[in-house]
């Protein structure tokens, strides 16, 4: 299940509710993605998403690594609008028979998010405000699964 | 008539999100026409790493426009 | 924070108590090992453990992921005693400022922990009772990370 | 006197997990009291990948056992 919403992620009831009926699986990973407040101060993120555009980028994705991985299911939730620090921006979750498995494709999908996600992200700082673009470490985390495809 | 979309940085500079364009028939066509209201912003819709939509789907090149498209212009994403 | 427990985790609830006020850490991995019914009988796990010593041991694996990956906090719940299909047998989580570290210290720690903790684990099947080995791949997994120290 | 405790299989073997056991001043005197009793876990106790711990510390070697000491026979772990 791929979702954006603009209210507060609850990434601990997410996990409950996902952990449900699973005798068969094993293995569940996930990740959150808290907005941090790097300088201190009171610097709020915007993301803006396409929608409709972006759930069906990010579900390419989500059954790419669902192929790759073998796994028996996989929810990504993803915040729009502001986000003050310490807000959950991201919340991933997989789960396969084994462990292996749901540790990577937790990782893939993260480094797709993160370097090719249609999300637009603004950072308002308490002067300005400004455009992310990925960062160079990003992009290098994405490079690593298309090396390992060929 | 197509819905034009702007994005991110393009949305900041237009001023506007969200418009119902009616004379436009191709995207180079449309893309003029914003031009010739604004020329920063047709510069930018031209820029590095741009990508159109249309309904949803990136295009690429020039194609012609349905009276009811989407039309999405898309600068280079942040990820999430 | 490490810990056995002789009755049901909940994750999720781990989860919201590890995530409440992380305004500077960024990123948050977990992992949540479920007992499987593979054969679809009712097969039992029974997990023991050497109290106090298991804790320690665990506790030196913890530290070692603390300080190679510079991880700013660490969850580790351990089940013992009976435990049955799809109830959660261990849930990791670790907290750090970036991605890449959260998630490979977890991966880290899981497979420190499936092979080299010290628990004795007896599955009773429908008609027997067997003690299990760690499995060939545990044993894989955790020399990955001995080769890439030196 | 020592606490004895066993884990895993060999507490099966034995068929019990703790003891006191009073008259033994070194593990290696330890190990052959309780061969003396039971032979299948005499052999069992020194077994590949059996490790001791005394008071929760693994011990290699022959070591003395003081009186209050807590002496573990720990099988190969399963691990979690």
């Amino acid at each position: 299940m791929i979702s954006l919403t603009d209210t507060p992620l609850r990434p601990g009831e997410l996990l409950t509710r996902f952990c449900e009926d699973r005798s068969e699986t094993g293995a569940v990973a996930t990740f959150t993605g808290i907005a941090r407040a790097d300088s201190g101060e009171g610097t709020i993120l915007e993301l803006e998403a396409y929608p409709g555009f972006t759930e069906a980028e990010i579900g390419k994705i989500a059954e790419t690594a669902r192929g790759r991985f073998g796994l028996d299911d996989i929810l990504i939730l993803h915040r729009i609008g502001r986000i003050t620090p310490g807000e959950a921006i991201v919340f991933v979750a997989t789960a396969a028979k084994h462990r292996r498995a749901a540790f990577e494709a937790c990782d893939f999908l993260m480094d797709y998010l993160k370097s090719r996600a249609p999300f637009w992200k603004k950072e308002h700082g308490p002067a300005s405000a400004r455009w992310i673009q990925p960062r160079e470490e990003d992009h290098a985390d994405v490079a690593r699964w298309e090396k390992e495809k060929s | 008539m197509a819905r034009v979309l702007l994005f991110g940085p393009l949305r900041d500079l237009a001023g506007w999100r969200e418009r119902d364009i009616a004379e436009a028939a191709s995207i180079s066509a449309l893309k003029a026409l914003l031009a010739e209201e604004d020329e920063r912003l047709g510069e930018a819709l031209s820029g590095p790493g741009v990508k159109v939509a249309v309904d949803q789907a990136i295009v690429n090149g020039d194609i012609a426009i349905g009276p009811r498209a989407e039309v999405a212009f898309l600068p280079p994403m942040s990820g999430g």
